[in-house]
């Protein structure tokens, strides 16, 4: 059963297309990668498919409802979310506040309540801090709870953005560069995070450089090669497919 | 700079040593802000009074103290300075308000703690209905309106065209024109404002020209917004008579329209302005002439109308703290409100407790430029 | 750690202003003290709306002008006790926060800037000009709250300055743990939360446009209130109190004492509204030495008084 | 039709003194994303120490060129004393800075010089040009001409000189214009020096129109301000069309509707225009990069 499908994909920019025609779809607990050279259009992708971006053309269809262009915060409540390439953490609030920040769905109410201090809205806040002091613990940032975010390591703040993002108990998780300038020890770490929660029956949409992680954790990939798809399926038939090699050694040959 | 170290001194003095034997008047004046214009030589002449005042010895053997604040022409402001003037500094008497909306913040604060308060602003609502302890100097507005009313009847001019700056001077006075032109037989057939700070308005006077049967304009405002009206008013080449309020009776706005433009205009002014053409005779001459001797050497600009209502101002206080023999609040106000035939700048005095102005009409002269100097019309 | 915050502000602020008349010089001071206070409620809505939410507003005087004035024109026009003026006033000045909050929200930094200013500009342009109902740019009286002379026959007998000492105290007080409350609830969180990255807020959930809309509202109320609480104490109102001079004030009072934080705003307000009062020693310096202490504080202790302040007291450590 | 083309005329001279005045804005804001609030006192300090320097004896051009350059010089101390020391601040904490050296140059303007209102004669005399039964006075033609100057110097400047991208790049990335040898801190003050030459040119040409006191840069400074944004802050041409935009505005709504709420229409066509176009009618786009 597909919960996120996207169907013919493409968004040009000053003439130029980013992005071209993709499709491909995901299913509840599957890792789907999208892979490509820097500059296929991956990150293009992502910010049509969660809303931050408006598609030229085609569709995004989430548990059977078109929820193309749709903004993220009603994505959200459809259980979307995602993760950023060049983090957006909430820098001057602490680490535990950002965790609780993604609970927002759940522990927002009437303002009226928030500014009276009613009971209300205490126990919603309440609930929201156990819930991400559990995250944290899982993340392994408990420690860190009371720390500004903005002290924190590039690593640390890598997975306290999933942790907020987990927060929203979502369906559909997508993770742009989830171990980006991450050292061996913590990259293994994010690997876990992200299997155990696709264990959990969480799709995952994964954009990520480190081609080791990537044909370690991932059911399917799609490859993007100047806005297009050129290639798609399980490792093990990706990493053989001519056109994928053209594409990753031509990018080298270019970028040497 | 001198005037910087006096200020300076007392301001110091009374922070340290805030109960000595002397006689303590207080000021809070819009010496800078968008009402500068006129609070600034009001400052300057209070203290030269002062200072001359005390030379002479003082009043009634004592020494005086001024306190002087500047407000900025923000009415809150005063309302704050007026309280500190009271119950911080103690003084028996407040001159100032320099704008209508200063002195009304002030105003309440005086009259709760019942010291005597002379304004230095326009609006007619200041001393109407009287209240105990407010006193004003300058003519209300509405008198200026009747005198520029009385001569357009003369002239026989039954419609006119009004175009008026949009702060508190030129909308009071608009709004008093409008209300006494029915009086004179006077409609006002085109009605126009400007925003002080604007930089042309020849757009309104083109409309103003444009309207039908308009025999006359009035442009009442202050500031630089009527030089900029007179210039644009001969840019258009408009032949009709041309009335300015009392808000530009300075030599200053003849420079700056420029004597070519302003050839012709007419205002309502006091006898400051003509203190040379004055009759020997006339009561006003010697204390005319005193104060703008004495300002123009102190200060080296030239005398201006509202310079004069500061003036009159510590005239009338001086003269009731004279007369009363006593700086009690209460004998200084009784004082104030017995002042008759008391010739300042503006005109002769003559308070009574139904009337806390005491000028007439004929306290306003109209003037006439004619060859970039002033003249009387009558 | 948080509430210690919270309660620590109130603690000391209530402390401050129950014990600071027992060292006036004089009477004067009451007045000083219900100015600061009055400024430092509308400090502390610009506090949740800049401070918290990000967003600037260069015409929230507006709003002051709007509870002002319906504490003068209700009770004469619409026959109001003047303490329910206080609260038509509110909610106009929320009405129309909400109506042109929601197309000028869009909009941001400098432009917002300029929008909020044109909106704080047309609302001091229309007290300027309707005279017939505001009496134009020399001002309005404004009645008399009655509460004082209430207060009287029911034995508390409180000079005009320090009743409006104490009033304004307590409605400081007031607005002051509303605020701090909203800053630990789930929309306060979500108001700094968009401040920090708008797009990540909106992935997690977060009602952008929405929220943003409520930091307006509410901080259009504080200000609104405050104004109410100028008229009724000065007794008289001008249009002076929408002006832009007044909006930029209040934005620097937020600035200076520190615009992320209840405590910071308030010291900010009452730097401001006494520093006038003392420079006036320096008599036509003051202008000078007003520029120059804003320049000096801003370099020296940028994010605000109070939060570099307490940054440099718990040490660089972090 | 005389009647509308006075209208247009007034505008004209009214949006060329919004243009010129908007204009300073625009180096040091391409420079350093600040909105210096002080811009209106150059202009002010313009007219003054032309006035002052012409009082004192000196010809009108060279009193002219002595409020320029002397208003530059005060442009790049204040940039070395508050804006510099303060470098990496908050950009509102920077505009606080720009408000209180406002504050600050208003107060020493008023002790250096005076309270009172002041003119110095226009440079081709009063006598107004007639065109078809409207009429303009010379002086408007020298600010138009000015505005129109000043416009095309910045233009060429932006895209035509190295030092011009200079600026641009420093403000798109500090640290990126570093690495690639921009002298930062020169941009910086050469933008402050420009601005507030420009400033101060603005200020010689429209006082013989204007007039001025030591109090007209805040009036000033918030219409430029206003004409800007909705031309654009930053972009040149925005500041040249956002003010003869402004001014016309103002001309035809006091011709036609109503002369009290001119500056009213001039806002709400400034909401209306940047509601259809948030970054005014020729800002530079952004999208946030995530």
């Amino acid at each position: 059963m597909t919960l996120l499908s996207i169907e013919g994909l493409g968004i040009t920019f000053g003439g130029i297309a980013a992005v071209k025609d993709v499709s491909f779809s995901v299913r509840p607990g599957e890792i789907v990668s999208v892979i490509g050279p820097n500059g296929a259009g991956k990150t293009t992708l992502f910010n049509m498919i969660s809303g931050v971006y408006r598609p030229g053309s085609g569709r995004v269809v989430l548990n059977g409802e078109d929820v193309t262009a749709m903004s993220p915060h009603l994505l959200a409540r459809r259980g979307m979310c995602r993760t950023f390439q060049n983090l957006q953490v909430f820098q001057s609030m602490t680490v535990l506040e950002n965790t609780i920040a993604g609970y927002h769905l759940q522990e927002s109410g009437p303002v009226l309540a928030d500014l009276l201090h009613l009971p209300a809205s205490r126990r919603r806040a309440r609930a929201a801090e156990q819930g991400a002091r559990e995250l944290l613990r899982r993340v392994g940032l408990e420690r860190a709870a009371e720390r500004e975010a903005g002290s924190l390591s590039y690593g640390s703040l890598k997975r306290l953005e999933i942790a907020r993002a987990m927060a929203l108990q979502p369906r559909v998780l997508l993770l742009d560069e989830p171990a980006a300038g991450c050292n061996a020890v913590e990259t293994e770490e994010i690997d876990h995070l992200i299997a155990e929660i696709a264990a959990s029956g969480v799709a995952i949409l994964l954009v990520e450089h480190d081609m080791k992680m990537v044909m370690r954790i991932s059911n399917h990939i799609v490859v993007l090669d100047h806005g297009e798809k050129i290639a798609e399926g399980d490792p093990a038939t990706v990493s053989r497919n001519p056109a994928v090699i053209a594409a990753y050694l031509g990018a080298e040959h270019a970028a040497g | 700079m001198k005037t910087f170290l006096t200020t300076t001194a007392i301001a110091a003095f009374a922070l340290a040593a805030p109960a000595m034997a002397e006689i303590r008047i207080g000021a809070s004046l819009s010496a800078t802000g968008p009402a500068a214009f006129l609070g600034d030589p009001e400052l300057k002449t209070l203290e030269m009074l002062v200072e001359d005042q005390n030379a002479r010895g003082g009043l009634n053997g004592e020494q005086i103290e001024l306190i002087a604040y500047d407000d900025g022409g923000d009415p809150n402001k005063a309302r704050t300075f007026a309280t500190r003037l009271i119950e911080d500094d103690e003084v028996v008497a407040i001159i100032g308000g320099t704008t209508t909306g200063t002195t009304m913040s002030i105003l309440s604060v005086a009259e709760d703690a019942e010291i005597p308060f002379i304004s230095l602003a326009g609006a007619i609502d200041i001393i109407s209905p009287v209240k105990p302890h407010t006193f004003k100097t300058p003519h209300t507005d509405r008198m200026a309106c009747q005198k520029i009313f009385e001569d357009m009847q003369k002239r026989a001019i039954g419609k006119i065209g009004m175009l008026s700056g949009t702060d508190g001077f030129g909308a009071s006075m608009q709004a008093q024109c409008k209300d006494v032109a029915p009086d004179y037989g006077i409609e006002i057939v085109a009605d126009e404002t400007y925003d002080p700070k604007d930089a042309d308005m020849t757009a309104q006077l083109t409309k103003i020209r444009g309207t039908a049967g308009v025999q006359a304009i009035l442009n009442p405002g202050f500031g630089q917004g009527p030089s900029i009206v007179t210039r644009n008013y001969r840019q258009l080449a408009i032949d009709l008579p041309f009335y300015q309020s009392h808000g530009v009776a300075s030599d200053g706005f003849i420079d700056l329209a420029g004597a070519e433009a302003a050839e012709g205009v007419r205002l309502p002014g006091t006898a400051l302005l003509v203190a040379d053409l004055l009759a020997e005779n006339d009561p006003q001459k010697p204390v005319v002439a005193a104060y703008k001797a004495m300002f123009e050497e102190k200060t080296g600009t030239p005398v201006g109308t509202f310079g004069g209502y500061a003036h009159d101002a510590w005239l009338i206080l001086t003269d009731a703290i004279g007369r009363a023999g006593s700086a009690e609040p209460a004998a200084i106000r009784d004082a104030i409100e017995a002042t008759t035939g008391l010739a300042g700048t503006t005109g002769i005095y003559n308070m009574t407790p139904e009337d806390h102005l005491g000028l007439d009409l004929s306290a306003f002269r109209l003037l006439e430029i004619k060859g970039g100097k002033w003249t009387l019309v009558e | 750690m948080r509430l210690t915050t919270k309660t620590a502000t109130l603690l000391a602020l209530v402390a401050l202003i129950a014990l600071a008349p027992l060292f006036f010089p004089s009477a004067f001071y009451y007045r000083v003290g219900a100015l600061i206070f009055v400024n430092g409620l509308a400090v502390t809505g610009i506090v949740i709306l800049t401070g918290w939410a990000g967003q600037i507003s260069l015409g929230h005087a507006g709003f002051a002008g709007i509870g002002a004035y319906a504490c003068a024109l209700a009770p004469v026009h619409l026959g109001l006790h003047p303490a329910l003026a206080i609260l038509l006033g509110a909610g106009v000045s929320a009405v129309l926060a909400w109506l042109v909050g929601r197309p000028i929200l869009r909009l941001k930094g400098y432009y917002l800037g300029v929008a909020s200013l044109g909106m704080g500009i047309l609302i001091s342009m229309v007290l300027n000009n309707e005279r017939d109902l505001t009496r134009g740019p020399d001002g309005i009286d404004v009645p008399d709250l009655g509460l004082r002379a209430a207060l009287k026959t029911a034995g508390l007998d409180l000079s005009n300055g320090e009743f409006w000492y104490a009033l304004c105290g307590i409605v400081l007080v007031l607005g002051a743990w509303l605020a701090l409350n909203l800053h630990d609830s789930p929309t306060g969180r979500a108001l700094r939360a968009l401040h920090g990255s708008e797009v990540a807020a909106r992935t997690v959930g977060m009602d952008v446009p929405r929220l943003k809309l409520q930091a307006f509202v509410i901080s259009a109320v504080y200000a609104s209130v405050s104004g109410s609480l100028l008229a009724l104490q000065n007794r008289f109102i001008t249009p002076d109190v929408a002006g832009f001079m007044h909006s930029v004030e209040m934005v620097t009072m937020a600035v200076l004492g520190g615009v992320g934080s209840v405590a910071g705003a308030i010291f900010g307000a009452a730097v401001l509204t006494l520093l006038p009062q003392m420079l006036t020693v320096f008599a036509e310096y003051e202008q000078l030495v007003l520029g120059l202490v804003m320049v000096l504080v801003m370099i020296f202790l940028r994010e605000g008084v109070v939060p570099s302040i307490l940054r440099k007291l718990r040490g660089t450590g972090e | 039709m005389s009647e509308l083309l006075q209208f247009l005329f007034s505008g004209v001279t009214v949006g060329a003194v919004y243009a010129l005045v908007a204009l300073g804005f625009t180096i040091i804001y391409n420079a350093s994303d600040v909105v210096n609030f002080a811009q209106g006192e150059f202009v002010m300090l313009g007219g003054m120490i032309t006035v002052f320097a012409h009082a004192a004896g000196a010809p009108l051009p060279l009193a002219a060129l002595l409020a320029c350059l002397g208003t530059a010089a005060l442009g790049v101390a204040m940039n070395k004393l508050a804006i510099e020391p303060a470098r990496g601040a908050p950009v509102v904490s920077l505009v606080i800075i720009t408000i209180g050296a406002s504050i600050f140059i208003r107060g020493a303007a008023q002790l250096v010089f005076d309270k009172q209102i002041h003119s110095f004669p226009a440079f081709s005399g009063d006598d107004p040009i007639r065109i078809l039964q409207a009429t303009i006075l010379p002086q408007s033609l020298w600010v138009i001409a000015g505005a129109v100057a000043v416009f095309t110097g910045l233009w060429l400047f932006f895209t035509r000189t190295l030092l011009g991208r200079a600026v641009l790049a420093t403000s798109n990335n500090r640290l990126a214009a570093q690495l690639v040898g921009i002298n930062t801190p020169f941009v910086m003050t050469l933008s402050f020096a420009l601005s507030a030459g420009i400033g101060a040119l603005a200020g010689v040409l429209v006082t013989p129109i204007t007039m001025t006191s030591y109090d007209v840069g805040l009036a000033l400074a918030l219409k430029g301000f206003a004409a800007a944004m909705l031309g654009g802050m930053g972009n040149p041409k925005g500041a040249l069309v956002g003010g003869l935009v402004l001014g016309l505005l103002e001309g035809l709504t006091a011709g036609y509707i109503s002369s009290q709420y001119k500056d009213a229409a001039a806002f709400l066509v400034i909401l209306g225009v940047l509601f259809f176009l948030p970054q005014g009618l020729f800002g530079r786009k952004s999208t946030d990069r995530v």
